[in-house]
């Protein structure tokens, strides 16, 4: 191997959108002298690493991922201001295709708009309760299926997701 | 004779017997894979390995001809760029036609416009294979982006949004689509896919269901239709497993594992 | 302080979605004893720091932004659905015309191409940010002139346009 255990889970860390649990990750590096005290271990020594970093590696719910650590509040929140007008496009278009479509995948909703989808527009539509997630998909990764919850349709004052506007053909546009 | 010769998925369908019968929709697909009149003509220039600087102007014009007649008779929508340039291509043949009175000198060939654009459009296509042939995000290498979870995310406000907004963002979204050569979208019972969202979570946290209970009696019978319907899509999908221990028992539903 | 400029700068480049300049993060940091110059260095000596790691800091048109190195494409596709972004012919003719030949206006495009550019591939290109108004011709209609963005050649891993492959005129077919 090029790269130690170390930097490996490092970089899957940090190229994931979602946090990756022990058990993904040894699925992914798919090597039988590896096992789940192994990436712990790792994982504990790249926060070691970390310590006077300004990031570190926390677990959550569903696995491990990545996060700032106090203190960086102000900067932050200068880099995460820029961009907000061009933002609504994208969650609104994000959000009729998890309404109309669902369930989708990341890849479902990148496949339709022909771009990338923003990690933060799902994410606030997980917080807004909007959508939620469904279940997985059979296929490499086991992306994550999404659709909308009871709480979107009250947004929008309906009772049911077939309540929405009908979109039929789109040739007829 | 029209000789039917076209592209399709790349590959060349060349001398079509006559009496082939091409569904509409296969040679709709066919002709749909040239990209305007001068793409076509760069392929039947290309196909018979002519010296563009050359160009033999009548027998390229029939064969465009036919191309275009063939189009029409499909009602295939046709461009009028084709038809512009079929102009172009009879006006360039009538000229070569006319006899040439006397020696007027640096008079300009009268296929020399043509074949410059052809030149220009040959030049713009290579450019478009080489970026085709770029290292991309997510296909050659992967950025690092936004990787970094942060306490103060969602400082933003969540727009005011009217549901109507929401389905012109999908027909945007949609007829965009078609620009970018993805799966075809096809309209579906907004109820089958909302139930299909339900089944799946109702599924989460059990082995499995048994077939019936996933049907709701009091719905009546267009929400059974409709439950069966989000059933068989799931299947379709491969998300859920239909198991069935031996003929005539119980049907049990799980997530596919 | 309580984080180095070193860590600091990290992690500005991995919370945010774009490639960031150093002016921006100059910016950001809104540091008067801070220079240009400074930032630079602190890149450098996160590049040498990362020299053993699997990712590494790279620049493109639009800034710096971390990506991981090559030799992980096995890992990471388990993780990521990929190739999403498959583009028409129409697209990568349309785009190529303007990377290749700007500033152009939509009648250049159709002139060199032979027929009507679709609305919808100027849009998309539009959207993706990749293409952008850079003003307006001087003849009837005063219509647009496109040219490409830095965003392009971000997307395609590069710095300048000069850097896109040399296209040359073609004499015969």
């Amino acid at each position: 191997m090029k790269y130690s255990l170390k930097n490996i889970i490092e970089c899957l860390l940090l190229v994931s959108d979602d946090p990756l649990s022990i058990s993904q990750i040894v699925k992914i590096l798919d090597d039988k002298n590896l096992n789940k005290k192994q990436i712990s271990v790792a994982i504990d020594e790249l926060n070691h690493d970390y310590s006077n970093k300004a990031i570190h590696i926390c677990q959550v719910a569903s696995g491990f991922r990545f996060q700032a650590k106090d203190g960086l509040d102000a900067y932050i929140s200068k880099l995460k201001d820029k961009g907000m007008n061009k933002f609504s496009k994208a969650f609104l278009e994000t959000t009729a295709i998890i309404a109309y479509k669902q369930p989708v995948t990341r890849g479902d909703i990148e496949e339709i708009r022909g771009i990338a989808v923003s990690t933060n527009i799902i994410r606030t539509l997980l917080e807004l309760e909007w959508i939620k997630i469904v279940g997985h998909k059979e296929s490499p990764g086991k992306p994550e299926l999404f659709g909308t919850t009871p709480k979107f349709l009250d947004y929008f004052n309906k009772n049911k997701l077939s309540d929405l506007p009908e979109i039929s053909d789109v040739e007829s546009i | 004779m029209t000789e039917i010769t076209a592209i399709y998925n790349g590959k060349a369908i060349s001398d079509i017997p006559e009496d082939l019968f091409i569904p509409p929709e296969h040679l709709r697909i066919i002709l749909e894979d040239f990209e305007g009149p001068l793409d076509l003509l760069l392929y039947l220039i290309k196909k018979q390995n002519i010296d563009i600087t050359d160009l033999p102007i009548f027998p390229i014009t029939e064969q465009y001809m036919s191309y275009i007649s063939l189009m029409e008779e499909m009602h295939f929508e046709l461009a009028a760029d084709y038809l512009v340039m079929a102009s172009t291509l009879t006006e360039i043949k009538s000229k070569l036609l006319l006899p040439v009175e006397t020696e007027v000198e640096d008079e300009e060939d009268p296929r020399a416009n043509l074949i410059k654009r052809l030149l220009e459009y040959q030049k713009y296509k290579n450019a478009s294979e080489l970026i085709e042939n770029l290292p991309r995000n997510y296909r050659d290498f992967y950025v690092v982006s936004n990787a970094i979870e942060t306490k103060k995310r969602n400082t933003m406000d969540i727009p005011d949004i009217k549901i109507e907004q929401l389905k012109l963002a999908l027909m945007d979204v949609l007829r965009r689509a078609e620009i970018l050569s993805t799966h075809n979208i096809l309209s579906e019972t907004l109820s089958v896919r909302e139930r299909m969202s339900s089944m799946l979570s109702k599924l989460k946290g059990h082995e499995n269901i048994e077939f019936v209970e996933l049907f709701n009696l009091q719905e009546g019978r267009l929400g059974v239709i409709v439950t069966f319907l989000a059933l068989l899509e799931l299947v379709k999908e491969s998300l859920i497993d239909v198991i069935q221990n031996e003929p005539m028992s119980r049907i049990y539903i799980g997530l596919k594992k």
